[in-house]
């Protein structure tokens, strides 16, 4: 086969951030004359350069509607590995923005001296690849493949600093995905075996006119399927690997894991449920409800009595999942997407600023912030905005209008029942994060956190917080990501 | 400096009261209204109006306040800014419940008396019963009032309207009006101190005594018989409210003077007298005759008069002597001093107290004998029931007054013969009886501030008999004269033989104030402590039990955490199975 | 050749992973029953591919793809049980517990 | 006469499987394991996928069992039976896997019971190259960059510190 | 006008950024100053909306609206642009004669706790921050009573959560941290559920009538008392409830209010509490008609039981502050039951009790805080008696609110009181009335329990022997910027009680 000039536009992203990954790599590698300052910088900014040229790439292209790798079929719609629509757009951005985000936060003197700079991009870039991917996957092979490019760099970026935590983080999430991986691969051999397509179009078709029998199959193996996606994003059941490994990690990698690599399982996810292998009314949106309200409770509850400030937000990462699931259980993409975006932005602040206080007090405790609004306002006004939009109350209205849009698609979608759960766990979950912004106001503090932040820290975490004031005071631009 | 603004505001509003009543005296009738807003139907505003009734209800309260605010300038001292203040607010709500053609506005008229009368008996806040009684007196007549505000919404709603003159008793259905009119009469029967309300009013006697005369004399407590008055036609219309009426007033009056009989102090028996006097006015009332509303109105006038001369008297056995309890007044009298030494208050006394006995040629005599002739005029000439049981309960009245006035006067200022010097009735329950006996060196009479108004409302009490012109029935007043030597007599008889009597059911007021507290304080006490309980233990315990189930349940995934990578795949497996099955179910 | 031969294989092979991942403990034993997990797909993907006969050979197309996949998991798998060797000295799955929030530190 | 292959191949497969998870050495596991992924190559050629069997003995047998050989090495793993290899939640562990093989195995029977394959000789490498670079070249690109950045993560993963 | 509203949201709100963007070292006073310039600027702007034009945009006593005609009483001071056009959100605001009163309410209390903060500080200080989220607050409020979009209602409505609580947290009691904290956060925590619910509900009435504006759903409601239409009215209803607080859902007020700083107990209770039964009668009552007209007995039957529950639990407390906080449970029973009884008078009396209880209600708040202040307790027992020899001022508009509280005729508490109860007495005609008349006569024996407590209140507090209850050293008797912040909620009260056409009048025939 012959690639034609839309698939080129349809995989230039990936295929940018893929040769960019490369070109990291070998700067780093064969450019040892130069001081670390200096390549750090060098790859911090290509890097940079390489996502933001994807983020223009996809701005430029996104009304567009590119199917890419296609096969026509005798009957019904021609099948394709990689679609360029809208909803891809909006999630690459949501990716990109993310990705963009964790190079930020990962630039000189704030990347851990002990992370080899090259690797590190060039893992993080083909993550990106991977996620990019997988956003606009519409064959079960690409979007398997995809999740393993998210995946598998993001393990070694945990254990990239290479010590004991490390290691110990790296495993735990490696065997969860390998295991998951397994799973969803099974559940994707019955799929198969089922419909006999690996196109995501034509399993849709094809699921509909099945007998019972195959119907029970086929829900199992969409269930395996799901279940791959749940391992991913950490719903419960399959949640407890990250509270671990989010604390094992380096922050920067934390981040990266909790807004990349989340938001490509929740993309992936969502391109199944928007293609119709989960369709309107099917016992696949059913699970997906669950657990949707069982990895909002649990996660929240857990996020109560924290002491830690990254366990707590690995766990309330784990609620917001909750929150993002109860959209995706009823097919509203734009409510996932929107929800999304304003998750990786708060996420990547909060992130940034605990990064900041946990280079200067490792043991990344609650009380570590006490008072910190007296004694470094600057950056606990940010954290306390990032904070309240995770919680969804006003100042954050990003936070508020995003579940707000999920509660309006779960009600539309007649889930009466989840939309009380969230309506417990809007409550559950405020808790969690006032327990913290209490200790940034409790005043006085016996020892207020106080030091000279890194400039690129504060030019990120401004950054983070323009954008997130942006959003919350213009919360249509979140919306407009998937139209 | 704020005080003497107030003294002298309060004695000119008065003035103003009286100078009012005297510009309107004779003028037509007027109504006006103003402030009105429209609630559905139903307009509620204000409304004013001036006929007979308000220009004669005006002048009494007139003239009694500036009697009350001129002696309180010599009577009180401490605290006179707020005294004097309020002693004007509440004349000035009564002179609004006086001219107010609207029944809200009327009702805030009422409503702020008992607050200013709550506040006034309170005047003495360091006093225990002074506070227990202010209380008691205000949440009676709230309570009372409960039922008045519900009879406006009946008969407002009923009506269409919450102006008294557009009140039409034709234009209410029968059911509507008596439910209206026995809801207002509640009201009615707690701000008169009737049965089964009457408790508060000897509780409000630790109150100062002009204070007392104002209330018991031309305010709060006349206001009763002044909105019965006002509402006639419309009570009248109701004859079942009549009825009630007539029950509620032969029993009262009756039941207080019994109370009033063995009471042992000035005040508590002039209270007890004002509460029967009251009685004898309602039950003139509920004849339902034209004649009985006069009769009322007239008594109401001359018990104004005499009533104000008792307490202001009584106010100044206070001042002078420190005490009107029997008790330490016997001990002046044994000396014999009371009389001498205080010799203006002992008369006007005497006169007061001969009006309110009904001794012939007193103003209390004449208004009391209209009472008797409208009663035997309704039952002799319409055959009515109530007529007769009016005309026997206020005889019977009438006699035990008579006894309670002389015993009072007897023992007050004269040395019993059969005890002269010893211990005596009032002596046996007095641990202070032998002590030193008091030194009546500087006993003398008040000053002309207090006198003065003593004197002015002693004239009153002796001519205003006259004012409503002589048509005596000399039957009934000669019979009415004779019940009252039979109730003179066996107290001179008593007092001479040095024995007062005094039943301990009577003494205890037949046990209604205990019977109250044990049914209504007792149980309201348990349920507030029920309520707070229940607020902490109940409702708050849910909160507390979802905070402590957050935390729990924080605390049990805790657990779960357990570090252990493999137990993690073993949950997840689970799960995937737990998945299956559940979702199984649910699609089943 | 009936269907179900190959599939019930697969499912066997693939619980027999499961119980493999589940009960042994060390990493790379671990590792080694996810071997056998993915064999089971490739099982049924290779048999479904035999059922199908839609001469596109997906099926096994596939299996070749998750042929590499497995591989590239387990380079990598092996290269962080190493790592975790050199940080633990041990290789044991359910004995790295660093990483769990410490009793003392929770109130 | 595939279907007696198949099922010879399928029994040893299972029954090699069966050593792999109980086997108390745990360097016998890893051969046994060479000898279950034989035989599921077997299976395959059974199947008539001959170019996904070479593939399974040429990355399974001849590459991946070489690398866990060595990772047991390295992570000196010893050759004496080790009564704690298996942990005590195992019978719990077989419980849910059969659980899950019951649940699975069902549905299977129930789906597919009455279906029969007559494999065909489809699975020339021929025919997979075609599938791969007609229908499958994204997922096949993507896959390189799979192994590329598995690989330079697992060296970076193995290099020392600098320090060090 | 439309400027002037707009003017009246934006400009605290950025002064309240500007605060915090300035030093510091910002003197305590001076950031009061700042406060009372811009709050009273607010209340400047505030009494400029108070219109001629009488009634309400629409709703009449259950009638379809449709007869009036959609213009048929315009909103003054409109703006009204898309928002968030994926959520079909507007910015639509406006205000007519039931929002001004409100607003103004909310102007002067922010204004007079301002000027109050000028001399009388919490003693943890922070005044800049007090005095920004005192502006935040006003704003957030002022907000809700003129969005006339169910979602910008419901932002508004949240806006004011956070700052609360930690007006609450940061300088609540501070004799009392952990108390204060677990108040504060059960404020929170309850107000945001009961708004979680009630965004349920507001979605569901999107769901049935496809808009979110409020002027049409009040046009053209969802009807239907049973079904879709009821879950959300019960919804809507019972979030709501949690704010106003009804019984049994008023468990975080004593708390919240005892602990709370004098400033937080006077603009929580004057004026935050407003929003719930505000929210009752601009949106359930007009939006689901005939669901309200189902769960109305209900609703009243709650709101008797909370006269009747506040009052005893009034009469058993040992603590003033919280003795308040109760006392406003019962009144907003009575705001309660005015609205359940959906009639003329029910509502107009709802309407008018809470402007009287925001007056009211601030000054006993701000007179128990000067007490407070002075004896650092509000433990009744602690403080002792005899108010009246020791601060015999205070101790006089101690009595002076509390008479005006107790529904004094001729105080503002009265007519709310008064006509809730004639409006109990003459519900509408699709109500039982058999079932209002007993909540009429519960409701009037709750005035007598109100008295009661208030009387003990005065009587355990004011009066009593001087020589047993000496004087503290410190207590001075008030003050003069007490006498400026208090005397305007005196007179007001006042005011309203002889003049109640004042606001009756301004809403004309509902």
């Amino acid at each position: 086969m012959t690639l034609t000039w839309t698939d080129w536009q349809a995989i230039a992203v990936p295929l940018v951030l893929a040769i960019g990954a490369v070109a990291v790599l070998l700067i780093d590698a064969f450019w040892r004359s130069a001081t670390v300052q200096l390549r750090h910088t060098v790859v911090t900014l290509l890097t940079g350069a390489v996502i933001l040229f994807g983020l223009v790439f996809v701005w430029a292209q996104r009304d567009d509607f590119k199917p890419a790798f296609c096969r026509p079929v005798v009957e019904g719609p021609a099948e394709c590995s990689l679609v360029f629509e809208p909803l891809t757009a909006g999630l690459w951005g949501v990716l990109l923005i993310g990705g963009l985000g964790v190079v930020g936060l990962s630039a000189y003197r704030l990347l851990s001296a002990d992370i080899p700079v090259g690797e590190y991009h060039f893992l993080l870039l083909s993550a990106l690849v991977g996620a990019t991917t997988l956003a606009g996957a519409r064959d079960l092979a690409t979007v398997v493949i995809g999740l393993e490019v998210v995946s598998l760099p993001s393990f070694a970026l945990v254990a990239l600093r290479r010590d004991r935590r490390g290691s110990e983080a790296a495993l735990k999430a490696f065997l969860v995905s390998v295991l998951s991986t397994a799973v969803m691969l099974f559940g994707i051999s019955y799929l198969y075996g089922v419909t006999g397509s690996l196109h995501l179009v034509t399993i849709a078709n094809r699921l509909t006119g099945l007998d019972p029998d195959m119907k029970r199959v086929a829900f199992a193996a969409g269930l395996f399927v799901v279940v791959g996606f749940a391992f991913k994003i950490a719903a419960v059941p399959f949640h407890a690997w990250l509270p671990d490994t989010y604390v094992g990690a380096p922050v920067e990698v934390t981040a990266f894991l909790a807004v990349v690599s989340k938001s490509a399982g929740v993309a992936g996810l969502l391109v199944l449920v928007v293609t119709g292998i989960a369709p309107d009314g099917s016992d696949l949106r059913l699970v997906i409800a669950i657990l949707a309200a069982v990895t909002m409770t649990v996660g929240n509850l857990a996020a109560l009595r924290q002491r830690e400030a990254v366990r707590l937000l690995a766990w309330s990462s784990i609620g917001q999942v909750g929150f993002l699931l109860a959209p995706l259980a009823v097919g509203d993409a734009q409510a996932v997407v929107g929800y999304l975006a304003a998750y990786v932005i708060v996420t990547l602040g909060a992130f940034g600023a605990v990064a900041v206080v946990q280079r200067h007090r490792p043991a990344g405790l609650l009380s570590d912030y006490r008072g910190m609004v007296r004694s470094e306002p600057g950056l606990a006004v940010a954290l306390i905005f990032f904070l309240v939009v995770l919680a969804g109350l006003p100042p954050g209205l990003a936070g508020l209008f995003t579940k707000f849009a999920a509660f309006q698609a779960v009600i539309d979608g007649h889930l009466g029942w989840l939309a009380i759960v969230m309506a417990v766990n809007v409550m559950i979950g405020l808790a969690v994060y006032l327990r913290w912004v209490a200790e940034l106001f409790l005043l006085p503090a016996d020892d207020p956190f106080s030091v000279d932040i890194e400039t690129p820290a504060v030019v990120m975490v401004s950054l983070f917080t323009a954008a997130a004031v942006v959003v919350s005071v213009l919360p249509s631009t979140l919306f407009a990501l998937a139209t | 400096m704020i005080a003497t603004v107030w003294r002298v505001a309060g004695v000119g509003f008065s003035l103003l009261l009286v100078l009012i009543a005297a510009l309107l005296y004779g003028a037509a009738p007027e109504q006006a209204s103003f402030l009105n807003s429209q609630i559905g139907d139903l307009t509620i505003g204000f409304a004013v109006r001036t006929d007979d009734l308000t220009v004669l209800l005006l002048a009494v309260v007139g003239v009694v306040a500036t009697c009350v605010q001129v002696y309180s300038l010599s009577y009180l001292h401490e605290r006179a800014s707020s005294y004097h203040a309020l002693v004007t607010l509440f004349t000035a709500a009564m002179a609004t419940v006086v001219v107010s053609d609207s029944l809200f506005l009327l009702l805030i008229g009422w409503e702020v008396m008992g607050a200013c009368s709550y506040l006034l008996i309170s005047h003495y806040w360091e006093r225990r019963d002074a506070r227990s009684g202010a209380v008691k007196a205000f949440l009676m007549t709230r309570l009372a009032d409960v039922g008045f505000l519900f009879g406006i919404f009946v008969l407002g709603v009923g009506a269409g309207t919450f102006r008294i003159s557009e009140l039409d008793p034709a234009r209410i259905s029968p059911g509507v009006l008596t439910a209206g009119t026995l809801l207002l009469l509640v009201g009615v029967v707690g701000k008169s101190a009737q049965v089964p309300l009457q408790t508060w009013l000897p509780d409000a006697m630790p109150g100062p005594s002009p204070v007392s005369a104002l209330i018991h004399a031309a305010t709060m407590v006349a206001a009763g018989v002044f909105l019965i008055a006002r509402l006639y036609d419309v009570f009248s219309a109701s004859s079942t409210t009549m009825t009630v009426l007539a029950i509620i007033a032969c029993v009262t009056m009756l039941f207080a003077a019994l109370c009033a009989m063995a009471a042992v102090e000035v005040k508590r028996v002039l209270a007890w007298s004002t509460v029967s006097q009251l009685a004898i006015m309602f039950s003139a009332l509920s004849l339902g005759t034209r004649e009985g509303r006069h009769a009322a109105l007239f008594h109401l006038v001359t018990h104004a008069a005499f009533k104000g001369l008792l307490f202001l008297c009584a106010g100044v056995l206070l001042h002078q002597v420190g005490s009107a309890a029997f008790v330490v007044l016997r001990r002046y009298t044994r000396r014999g001093v009371l009389r001498n030494r205080l010799r203006v208050t002992f008369l006007t006394m005497t006169v007061g107290l001969a009006a309110l006995a009904g001794v012939p040629g007193f103003a209390g005599f004449f208004s009391k004998d209209t009472v008797l002739e409208a009663a035997w005029d309704h039952a002799h000439h319409d055959g009515s029931v109530i007529g007769w049981v009016v005309l026997a309960s206020v005889g019977l009245t009438a006699s035990l007054t008579a006894f309670y006035c002389a015993r009072l006067w007897l023992w007050v200022f004269f040395r019993s013969p059969a005890l002269a010097g010893a211990i005596g009735a009032f002596e046996v329950d007095d641990p202070m009886a032998d002590l030193e006996d008091p030194d009546t060196s500087k006993l003398k009479d008040a000053s002309w501030l207090m006198l003065g108004p003593l004197v002015l409302l002693a004239v009153g009490a002796l001519g205003l008999g006259y004012v409503d012109g002589l048509h005596l029935n000399w039957a009934i007043a000669l019979g009415s004269t004779v019940l009252v030597l039979f109730g003179v007599l066996p107290a001179y008889s008593l007092w001479s033989r040095g024995a007062d009597p005094r039943p301990a059911v009577l003494e205890r007021e037949l046990g209604v104030d205990r019977a109250y507290h044990g049914i209504f304080v007792g149980p309201v006490r348990w349920l507030a402590k029920l309520s707070v309980l229940g607020d902490r233990d109940v409702i708050g315990a849910y909160v507390r039990a979802a905070g402590r189930s957050g935390t729990l349940a924080s605390q049990g995934l805790r657990l779960l955490q357990t570090g252990n990578v493999q137990t993690y795949l073993t949950g997840a497996v689970v799960g995937v199975v737990a998945l299956a099955i559940l979702a199984g179910v649910i699609a089943r | 050749m009936p269907l179900v031969l190959p599939l019930l294989l697969a499912v066997v092979l693939f619980c027999l992973g499961v119980y493999g991942v589940l009960s042994r403990r060390n990493a790379i034993t671990i590792l080694m029953s996810l071997e056998l997990m993915l064999n089971a797909v490739n099982l049924n993907l290779v048999a479904f591919d035999a059922w199908h006969l839609d001469g596109l050979a997906t099926g096994q197309t596939l299996a070749v793809f998750v042929i590499t996949v497995a591989a590239a998991e387990i380079g990598l798998g092996l290269a962080i049980v190493l790592l975790l060797f050199r940080g633990h000295g041990h290789v044991d799955a359910d004995a790295a517990r660093d990483l769990v929030e410490h009793e003392e530190s929770a109130t | 006469m595939t279907t007696a292959l198949f099922a010879v191949a399928g029994a040893v497969a299972v029954a090699a499987a069966v050593m792999v998870v109980t086997s108390r050495r745990i360097v016998h596991a890893a051969l046994w394991l060479v000898v279950t992924l034989g035989a599921v190559a077997g299976c395959f050629g059974a199947l008539q996928a001959e170019f996904v069997a070479l593939v399974q003995i040429l990355v399974y047998v001849g590459a991946i069992v070489v690398l866990v050989l060595f990772a047991l090495m390295l992570t000196k793993a010893p050759t004496n039976p080790l009564p704690t290899l298996t942990t005590g939640r195992s019978p719990f562990a077989a419980a849910i896997a059969v659980v899950l093989a019951l649940l699975l195995g069902a549905g299977v029977v129930f789906a597919f019971g009455n279906q029969k394959i007559e494999p065909v000789p489809a699975g020339s490498a021929n025919a997979i190259g075609t599938s791969i670079f007609q229908t499958w070249v994204l997922p096949f690109e993507i896959l390189s960059v799979l192994l590329l950045a598995a690989l330079i993560g697992a060296i970076a993963l193995s290099q020392r510190k600098k320090e060090d | 006008m439309n400027a002037i509203l707009l003017g009246i949201l934006a400009l605290p709100m950025l002064a309240a950024l500007a605060l915090w963007a300035l030093p510091i070292t910002l003197g305590d006073r001076l950031a009061a100053l700042y406060g009372a310039v811009v709050s009273g600027l607010v209340l400047v702007g505030s009494v400029l909306l108070w219109q001629r034009t009488e009634g309400w945009f629409a709703y009449s006593e259950l009638q379809p609206v449709q007869q009036l005609g959609p213009n048929a009483r315009p909103l003054d001071a409109v703006t009204d642009v898309p928002w968030i056009p994926p959520l079909n959100v507007r910015f639509h605001i406006g205000v007519d004669s039931i929002s001004v009163p409100l607003i103004i309410l909310t102007a002067l209390l922010t204004f007079l706790c301002c000027i109050y903060s000028l001399k009388i500080t919490p003693r943890i200080g922070r005044m800049r921050s007090l005095i920004a989220l005192l502006l935040v607050i006003e704003a957030g409020v002022i907000g809700a009573f003129s969005a006339m979009d169910l979602v910008l209602f419901f932002v508004c409505f949240e806006i004011v959560l956070i700052p609360m609580w930690l007006i609450i947290d940061i300088w609540g009691d501070d004799h009392d941290p952990a108390g204060r904290k677990r108040a504060a956060t059960t404020f929170v925590l309850m107000t945001v559920f009961g708004s979680a619910l009630m965004l349920l509900g507001f979605l569901l009435v999107y769901r049935q009538a496809g808009t979110f504006d409020l002027v049409q759903l009040t046009n053209s409601p969802v009807l239907g008392g049973h079904g879709i239409p009821l879950v959300a009215a019960l919804l809507v209803a019972v979030g709501l409830a949690v704010k106003v607080p009804l019984w049994p859902l008023h468990i975080w007020l004593p708390d919240a209010h005892a602990k709370a700083p004098t400033v937080g107990s006077v603009i929580l209770a004057g004026i935050l509490l407003k929003l719930g039964t505000y929210g009752l009668i601009r949106i359930l009552v007009p939006v689901l008609p005939d669901a309200t007209v189902t769960i109305a007995p209900y609703l009243g039957g709650f709101s008797t039981v909370a006269i009747i529950a506040g009052s005893l639990a009034c009469l058993g407390q040992t603590d003033l502050k919280r003795l308040i906080a109760y006392s406003s449970v019962g009144h907003m029973g009575f705001v309660g039951l005015g609205i359940a009884s959906l009639s003329d008078a029910g509502m107009k009396g709802a309407l008018f009790a809470n402007i009287a209880h925001g007056i009211i209600t601030g000054l006993l708040f701000f007179v128990a805080g000067a007490i407070k202040d002075r004896h650092d307790t509000s433990d009744l027992r602690t403080i002792g008696r005899a108010l009246y020899a020791r601060l015999p001022r205070i101790g006089a508009l101690l009595t002076f609110a509390c008479l005006a509280s107790l529904g004094l005729p001729g105080l503002a508490g009265f007519w709310g009181e008064m006509l809730v109860l004639l409006g109990a007495y003459d519900p509408s005609a699709a109500l039982p009335q058999a079932t209002f008349r007993v909540f009429m006569v519960v409701a009037g024996l709750g005035t007598v329990l109100t008295a009661a407590y208030f009387l003990r209140l005065i009587r355990n507090l004011c009066q009593g022997d001087p020589a047993e209850n000496p004087a503290s050293a410190f207590a001075v008797d008030l003050s003069r910027i007490e006498l400026i912040t208090w005397s305007p909620l005196v007179v007001l009260t006042v005011l309203l009680g002889v003049w109640p056409g004042l606001l009756l009048h301004q809403w004309g025939i509902l």
